[in-house]
C-alpha cells in the first residue's frame, strides 16, 4: 500500500522530524504512560487491558503496512498462535506468565519469518491474498491440532504470578504488566521507525527499484520487517491469553485478521499512535454495542465503508494533518 | 496526538461508571444464549421468556428489590462468552448466569463462576464434565447430560437388534463428552461401534462423513451434535439413501423443536430419552399454554428447565434471607426440587440436579392430533436412574465422601 | 490393489465424486473473482456475501413470491447482479484512483454489512430449501450413491464455467472485455464505453456467485455465513490459479475440489488445509500461479 | 480543399480542429504550457519537436487521455476539452498511440474488428485488405505476433473501418524499416487524397516532409514556430537548431 502511505505522510512534516516533533513525540508518550496508570482506576481493567492488547496488536500490523508498506490480510495467525502457545505453556507446562507469553512471541516470529519468505516475494494486492491463505491455513490447523482444544479453545489458563512472585489474579496488578508490556512494545516500534534499518525500509517501500540501484536488498528489509511485525502481534496476543485465561479459534479466524486493518485505517495508517486511537474505537464500540448482537458486524462494516471512501487519513493522520506534525 | 483520548476517554469512563453502580442486594439474572445460532430454536429467546416467566410467577421482587434480568449472545465462541460473563460478574452484579447452550462455553464459564463465587445454572449445555472432571458446587446443571441421554434410548435400540454402530460426532467438548457416553452406553448393551467421525461445530456438507458411514456397514448413525447441525445431517442423510442402504440416522439427543423443523415423517418411530414433554399432564401443559401464547411455540427442555432452576434459586434466596451463594446452595441441596419440570427433583452435591426422565417415541403424522403433538411416552426414568449417581461421580469435591 | 494400500474403490469413486462437486463451486466462484479482477483490479472479498445472497434470493423468491428453484436459477443472478451494479456505481467506482488496497478493504466492509444484516433478520441456522422435485432422488452408481441433485451441480457448473469461458474468449464482448483488461485507456479512447464494460463484467462477476449461490441452496440450507468461510478457500484457489486468468480458474477449481477429495481418502486430517499447502508450494515455485503472466 | 489547406491558419474560417492555449499535467507535474495551432479540413499537419517537447501529450490531450487539461480544443467547431475520450472518439476522431497499441490478449481479427464504428462510410474490411494485403493471411495470429511493420498497419486499419475523418498518428514510423516506412509513406499519401484530416507526431523529419502539408514546432510544451512544407527546404537551418538534426 506504498501509496497509501505516502499519501498520508505527504500532508505532514518532512521525516527527518525536527526537534520540535521529537520534544511532542516525548510528551505524548509521557501522557499517554499517565494516563494509562491512572486509568484502571477509573475504567474495569479488563476492558482496559482488551484495549491494550488490541492497540499492540494493530501498532504491529501499522508497523508492516505503515512502515514497510505491506498489507497483511493474515495477522491472526500470528496473533492466534502466540495466543495458543502462551495459553498451553501456562497451563500445560506451568511456565510463569511472562515466560508463557515470551514462548508465545517466539513461536509467532518463526512463523513469521516462514510465512514471510513466502509472502514477501509479493506486493501489493497478492501480498494480502497470500498472507490471508497463509493465515487460513493456521486456522484449520488449529481446528484440528489436539493441543488448541479445537472448538473448545484452551480454557481456564492461570493467570500466575510473575515470575513466580507476584500474583496476578487481580486485574489491576495484572493491568500494569500488560501496560508495561504494551509501552515497551510502543516504544521498540518507535525506535525501529526511526531507525537506520526504518529509513531504509522507507526508502524500499517508496521507490523500490531505486532502493535496489542503492545496493539494498528489499527482501531482506521485508522480511525482517515482517518477522518484526509478526512477533509483536504475537506479543499482544499471548498477553490476551494470559488476561482472558482463554485461546480460541476467534483468534485465529480470518476475521480478527480484519480487526487490526480496522483499527489502523480508523486511526491513520502509517501514524505511530493512530493505531492506539483506532483500537480504543473499535475495542469501545464492540463492548458498548455487544448486547446488539449482530448488528455490531454492520455497524463495524459500515465503518469499514466509510472510512475508505471519506475518511482515509484516520483519526490521528487528520490531527497530524491540523497540526502539521508527524505523529 | 493526544486529542481523541481526550474526548475519547471521557466518554468511555462515563459508560463504565455507570454500568458499574449495581445495588448490592438486587438479584440479577444474566441468560447467556445462542441468540441467533444453531441453537436458538432450543433455547435463545425462548430460554429468557422462561426465566422471566419464573420472575413474574415469584412475584417479581426478592429481598424487597426488584428482580432484574438481562440477555447477551455468545455467538458460540467461547471469548465471547468468557467476556460476557466476566463482565456481568464484575461490572454489572449479575448473580447468576443461565443457559449457556454450548458445552464449551459452559465449561469457561463453569470456572469462572467457581473463581467468582456466583452461581450458573446450565439448562442447554449437554457436557457431563460439568458435574464430573470439572465440577465445583457453583455450576448447576438442571435438565440433561450426556449420561441421561445415551444410557435409556441406547439400551432400547440395542435390544431391537440394532447393535452396530457409527458415530457422527461435532468436534467440541459436547461431542467429546456424547461421544464417551454413547461408546460406554452401546457396549455396556452389547452393542458395537463399527467407527466415527468428528466434524467441525457448524458443518454445512455432511456427503464427505456420510459416505464414510454409508461404507461402515453400520445399522445406525448416532449423531452427536444438536440444533440445526442435527438437521442437516438428517436430512442429508436422507439424500444420500441412508435408509435405501438400510441404515438409521438418530439423534439421541433430540430436542422437540428439532422434531417441528424437521417433521414427524422424517423422525416417526425415533426413541430417546427427555427430561420433558409439554403435553404430560395439566401442571406442563397449563405452563406451555402460557408459554405458547408469548412465544407462539411450546415451550422446549431446556426453556423449561430454566423455569425450573430460577424458580428454585429464588425460593432459596428469599428462606435464606440472603443472595449469599454458599448458604442459597446449602438451602437449594436440602430442599426437594417440585414443580411443573421436575418430578422427584433433587440437587447433588457435585451440582447435578437429578429428576424423572421420559423415554418417548415420536408419533406418526397419522396419529398426530393436534399441533405440537409429537411424542408418545413409553415410560418414565426414575431419577436415581436417569442419573450418574454420586457414588459413581468424578468430581473432585465429591468424590470419595 | 486398492485392497494392498487399504482403500475401497468405493471410498476413492466416492470422495473423488464428492471432491468434483465440491470443486464445482471453487471453480463458478474463481472464475468470477477472476473475472472481476482482471478488469478492476479488485479482490473482491464481498463474493461470498454476494454467493449467499443468490442463495438467499432464492429463497426469498420461493416464500415470497412462489417463484421456484429453475426461474430462480436465472433470476437470482439478475437480481443479485443488479445489486452489484449499485454497489459499483455508488462505491467501487470511487476507489479507482486510489491504490489497490482499498478496494479490498471496501469490498471486506461490504461482505460484513451484508452477511451481518442477514445475520439480523434470518439468523445464523440456516433456511431450508428443498431440491427441486425433477432432481430429487439418486442412482446407485456401484460405488456410491449419487444424488441426482449433486450430480447436477457438477453438469450446471461445468456448463457456466465453459460457456463463461467461449465468450470470453471467443465473442466480439469478450473481445471488448481483453481489451480492455489489458489497456482500458485505449479502449475508451477507441469509443467504447469502458465504465460502463466494468460495471457490467462486475455485475456479471457477481451474478456467477449468486448462480453458484442458488445452486448450493438445496445442499447447504440457506445460511447467512455461508459464504464467509468458502472465500477464504476460493481465494486460495485464485492464488494457484494465477490471478486474473479465466481458464487457469476454472481448471484450478475443480482440480484442487478433486485433490481435496484425494486427501479425504488418503489423509483426512489435513483435507482442510491442503489447498493452502499447494497454495504454499506453488508460490514456492511459481509465484505468479500456474496460469498466471509474472507481474 | 487540398489545396486551400497550404495557406495560413488564420485565413481558413472554419478548420477541422483547432488547440487553443492548451495546457496539461500528468499528476504533479505541469506538461504543456499553452499549446496553440490549428488543423483544416484535408490537411496533413505534423508536430516536430525533440524527445519529452509534449508533442505525445498533445495528441493525448486532443483524444482525452491525459490527467487534467485546460484551454480549449475546438473539433469541427465542438468544444472537447470537458469531454472523456471516448465521447471525443465518438466525434470523428481516431488515435494510433505511440508503439501502436496492438492488444496482445487480441488476435488480429479481434484487434481489427475491435474500435466501434463512429461514422458511417468507413472502410470496409475488403478494403483494408487491398490496402493491407498482409492482413489477410494472419487473421488468426496473435495480435501482438506480427511484425513491427504489420503491428503498424493492423493500429492504422483498425482506425479506418470507424469512419472516423480525423486521424492523429503517434510516431508511425518508429523502429521500423525503409521499405515499410515507403509502405505506410504511400497509405497516408492515399488518405490525404480521400479528405482524411490528419495529425502526425514524427521524429523522422523526411517522413514527415514527404507527407504533410505543414509543420508545428513544439518546444518545451508550446508551439513555437510553423513551417509550411514547401519552405521546410529553406528553413533547414532553422529546422536543426529546433531539433537537433
Amino acid at each position: 500500500m506504498a501509496n497509501v502511505s505516502t499519501t498520508v505522510a505527504a500532508g505532514v512534516a518532512p521525516a527527518s522530524g525536527g526537534d520540535r516533533t521529537r520534544t511532542l513525540h516525548r510528551a505524548i508518550f509521557i501522557g499517554l504512560a499517565l494516563m494509562l496508570a491512572v486509568a484502571p482506576f477509573l475504567v474495569y481493567p479488563v476492558f482496559l487491558m482488551k484495549v491494550l492488547c488490541f492497540a499492540l496488536f494493530a501498532c504491529a500490523f501499522n508497523l508492516l503496512l505503515g512502515f514497510g508498506g505491506l498489507m497483511s490480510f493474515g495477522h491472526a495467525a500470528y496473533f492466534g498462535m502466540a495466543s495458543y502457545v502462551s495459553a498451553h505453556a501456562a497451563k500445560v507446562w506451568g511456565l510463569t506468565p511472562e515466560l508463557a507469553i515470551l514462548a508465545g512471541t517466539a513461536v509467532a516470529m518463526v512463523l513469521g519469518a516462514v510465512f514471510g519468505a513466502l509472502a514477501v516475494r509479493r506486493k501489493g494486492i497478492y501480498f494480502a491474498m497470500v498472507t490471508l491463505a497463509l493465515a487460513q491455513m493456521v486456522y484449520f490447523l488449529s481446528v484440528q491440532a489436539p493441543f488448541t482444544g479445537g472448538e473448545d479453545g484452551i480454557q481456564a489458563v492461570p493467570r500466575g504470578r510473575l515470575l513466580g512472585l507476584i500474583s496476578f489474579a487481580d486485574d489491576r496488578v495484572l493491568y500494569y504488566f500488560v501496560m508495561a508490556v504494551f509501552m515497551g512494545g510502543l516504544l521498540l516500534i518507535y525506535r525501529v521507525i526511526h531507525s537506520p534499518f526504518g529509513q531504509v525500509c522507507k526508502a524500499i517501500r517508496e521507490n523500490e527499484p531505486r532502493a535496489i540501484s542503492l545496493g539494498y536488498r528489499p527482501l531482506h528489509y521485508k522480511l525482517a520487517m515482517f518477522v518484526l511485525s509478526a512477533g509483536l502481534a504475537g506479543l499482544a496476543g499471548a498477553t490476551k491469553a494470559i488476561v482472558f485465561q482463554l485461546a480460541s479459534l476467534t483468534d485465529v479466524h480470518w476475521s480478527m485478521s480484519g480487526e487490526p486493518v480496522l483499527m489502523t485505517l480508523i486511526g491513520g495508517i502509517g501514524t505511530v499512535f493512530g493505531p492506539i486511537a483506532g483500537a480504543l474505537v473499535v475495542v469501545s464500540m464492540q463492548n458498548y454495542l455487544a448486547h446488539l448482537g449482530a448488528w455490531v458486524t454492520v455497524v463495524q462494516g459500515g465503518i469499514f465503508i466509510l472510512a475508505v471512501l471519506i475518511f482515509r487519513e484516520g483519526i490521528v493522520g487528520f490531527i497530524a494533518g491540523r497540526l502539521k506534525q508527524q505523529l | 496526538m493526544g486529542k481523541p483520548w481526550k474526548y475519547l476517554l471521557p466518554l468511555v469512563l462515563a459508560m463504565n461508571l455507570t454500568a458499574g453502580a449495581a445495588v448490592a442486594e438486587k438479584v440479577k439474572f444474566g441468560v447467556l444464549t445462542d441468540m441467533s445460532g444453531p441453537f436458538s430454536d432450543l433455547s435463545g429467546a425462548g430460554s429468557v421468556e422462561a426465566a422471566r416467566l419464573a420472575i413474574e410467577d415469584f412475584g417479581g421482587e426478592v429481598l424487597g428489590e426488584k428482580i432484574e434480568l438481562i440477555f447477551a449472545d455468545h455467538q458460540h465462541k467461547p471469548d465471547v462468552g468468557l467476556n460476557t460473563a466476566r463482565q456481568w460478574y464484575d461490572v454489572d452484579g449479575v448473580d447468576v448466569i443461565l443457559d449457556v447452550p454450548n458445552s464449551a462455553i459452559a465449561l469457561a464459564v463453569n470456572t469462572l463462576t467457581a473463581e467468582k463465587k456466583k452461581i450458573a445454572i446450565y439448562a442447554s449445555a449437554a457436557t457431563d464434565r460439568l458435574t464430573e472432571d470439572s465440577c465445583n458446587g457453583y455450576g448447576l446443571h438442571w435438565t440433561f447430560d450426556t449420561y441421561s441421554q445415551t444410557r435409556g434410548a441406547a439400551r432400547a435400540l440395542i435390544e431391537q437388534g440394532i447393535d452396530t454402530w457409527f458415530l457422527l460426532v461435532a468436534d467440541y467438548a459436547y461431542g467429546h463428552s456424547m461421544e464417551e457416553a454413547m461408546r460406554e452406553a452401546v457396549t455396556g448393551a452389547g452393542g458395537k461401534i463399527v467407527g466415527s467421525v468428528r466434524h467441525p461445530l457448524q458443518t454445512l456438507d455432511f456427503s464427505s462423513y456420510l459416505l464414510q458411514a454409508q461404507n461402515s456397514g453400520a445399522k445406525i448413525v448416532a449423531l452427536a451434535s444438536g440444533g440445526d447441525v442435527t438437521i442437516n445431517a438428517i436430512k442429508q442423510g436422507r439424500e444420500f439413501g441412508l435408509q435405501q442402504g438400510g441404515q438409521r440416522l438418530a439423534s439421541l439427543l433430540t430436542f422437540i423443536t428439532d422434531v417441528h423443523g424437521l417433521g414427524l415423517d422424517m423422525m416417526q418411530g425415533l426413541q430417546f430419552a427427555v427430561p420433558y414433554y409439554w403435553d404430560m399432564d395439566d401442571q406442563t401443559r397449563a405452563f406451555a399454554k402460557r408459554f405458547h401464547e408469548r412465544t407462539g411455540k411450546m415451550p422446549g427442555e431446556a426453556q423449561a428447565g430454566i423455569y425450573s432452576g430460577v424458580l428454585h434459586y429464588l425460593r432459596a434466596v428469599k428462606a435464606v434471607g440472603s443472595k449469599d451463594s454458599d448458604q442459597v446452595l446449602t438451602w437449594m441441596r436440602d430442599n426437594p426440587v417440585e414443580d411443573m419440570f421436575s418430578r422427584h427433583g433433587k440437587l447433588l452435591p457435585n451440582g447435578r440436579m437429578v429428576h424423572d426422565m421420559y423415554l418417548v417415541e415420536v408419533k406418526s403424522p397419522a396419529d398426530k392430533a393436534y399441533d405440537w403433538d409429537y411424542y408418545r411416552v413409553v415410560s418414565t426414568i426414575p431419577a436415581e436412574r436417569a442419573f450418574r449417581p454420586l457414588s459413581e461421580s468424578a468430581c473432585p469435591i465429591t468424590k470419595g465422601k | 490393489m486398492f485392497e494392498l494400500i487399504g482403500i475401497t474403490p468405493q471410498v476413492l469413486f466416492g470422495q473423488l465424486l464428492l471432491g468434483l462437486i465440491n470443486g464445482s463451486f471453487y471453480a463458478i466462484l474463481s472464475l468470477g473473482l477472476a473475472v472481476i479482477f482482471g478488469l478492476l483490479n479488485i479482490i473482491n472479498f464481498t463474493h461470498g456475501a454476494q454467493y449467499m445472497l443468490g442463495a438467499f434470493a432464492a429463497w426469498m423468491l420461493l416464500n415470497y413470491a412462489g417463484i421456484g428453484y429453475w426461474w430462480a436459477l436465472l433470476l437470482a443472478p439478475l437480481i443479485v447482479g443488479a445489486l452489484a451494479i449499485v454497489a459499483e456505481r455508488l462505491l467501487i467506482s470511487r476507489l479507482y484512483k486510489l491504490d489497490h488496497l482499498y478496494g479490498l478493504l471496501l469490498t471486506f466492509g461490504l461482505a460484513l454489512v451484508i452477511q451481518g444484516l442477514f445475520r439480523n433478520y434470518y439468523g445464523a441456522s440456516g433456511l431450508p430449501y428443498a431440491i427441486p422435485p425433477l432432481l430429487s432422488g439418486g442412482h446407485n452408481l456401484g460405488f456410491m450413491f449419487l444424488p441426482n441433485y449433486r450430480g447436477w451441480v457438477v453438469v450446471a457448473s461445468l456448463t457456466v464455467c465453459l460457456t463463461t469461458w467461449y465468450m470470453i474468449e471467443k465473442t466480439r464482448l469478450g473481445s471488448y472485455l481483453r481489451a480492455a483488461t489489458e489497456n482500458p485507456v485505449l479502449t475508451e479512447a477507441f469509443g467504447i464505453n469502458v465504465p460502463r464494460l466494468v460495471t457490467l463484467t462486475y455485475a456479471f462477476g457477481v451474478a456467477l456467485a449468486a448462480f453458484a449461490g442458488v445452486l448450493a441452496a438445496p445442499i447447504y440450507s440457506v445460511n447467512p455465513n455461508m459464504g464467509a468461510d468458502i472465500i477464504i478457500v476460493v481465494f486460495a484457489v485464485v492464488v494457484i490459479g494465477g490471478m486474473g486468468s479465466i481458464l487457469g480458474s476454472i481448471i484450478t477449481g475443480f482440480g484442487l475440489g478433486l485433490i481435496e477429495g484425494l486427501t479425504k481418502v488418503f489423509y483426512p486430517e489435513i483435507s482442510a488445509t491442503v489447498i493452502f499447502i499447494i497454495m504454499a508450494i506453488v508460490l514456492l515455485i511459481k509465484p505468479a500461479g500456474l496460469f498466471g503472466r509474472a507481474t | 480543399m487540398a489545396e486551400t489547406a497550404r495557406n495560413v491558419a488564420q485565413a481558413d474560417p472554419a478548420p477541422q480542429l483547432a488547440v487553443e492555449n492548451l495546457h496539461a499535467w500528468y499528476g504533479e507535474s505541469h506538461v504543456l504550457h499553452g499549446v496553440t495551432f490549428a488543423v483544416k479540413p484535408g490537411e496533413v499537419v505534423t508536430l516536430l519537436g525533440r524527445n519529452g517537447a509534449g508533442k505525445t501529450t498533445t495528441l493525448k490531450s486532443i483524444i482525452g487521455i491525459v490527467g487534467r487539461r485546460t484551454g480549449s480544443i475546438a473539433f469541427a467547431g465542438t468544444e472537447t476539452i470537458g469531454m472523456v475520450s471516448r465521447a471525443i472518439a465518438r466525434l470523428g476522431i481516431a488515435y494510433v498511440p505511440e508503439e501502436r497499441g496492438i492488444y496482445a490478449s487480441l488476435n488480429v481479427e479481434e484487434n481489427l474488428m475491435l474500435p466501434p464504428q463512429v461514422r458511417p462510410g468507413g472502410f470496409t474490411v475488403e478494403q483494408i485488405f487491398e490496402l493491407f494485403p498482409n492482413l489477410r493471411e494472419r487473421l488468426a495470429s496473435q495480435g501482438t505476433k506480427l511484425s513491427g511493420g504489420e503491428q503498424q498497419m493492423l493500429a492504422i486499419a483498425r482506425i479506418l473501418r470507424t469512419g472516423a475523418r480525423t486521424l492523429l498518428l503517434d510516431e508511425p514510423t518508429e523502429g521500423l524499416a525503409p521499405v515499410i516506412i515507403q509502405q505506410i509513406g504511400r497509405t497516408l499519401a492515399r488518405l490525404k487524397q480521400e479528405g482524411f484530416t490528419i495529425v502526425l507526431v514524427e521524429q523522422n523529419f523526411r517522413f514527415a516532409q514527404s507527407v504533410a502539408d505543414r509543420h508545428y514546432i513544439v518546444e518545451q510544451g508550446r508551439v513555437i514556430d510553423m513551417i509550411a512544407n514547401d519552405e521546410l527546404d529553406a528553413n533547414h537551418d532553422k529546422l536543426q537548431t529546433y531539433l537537433g538534426v
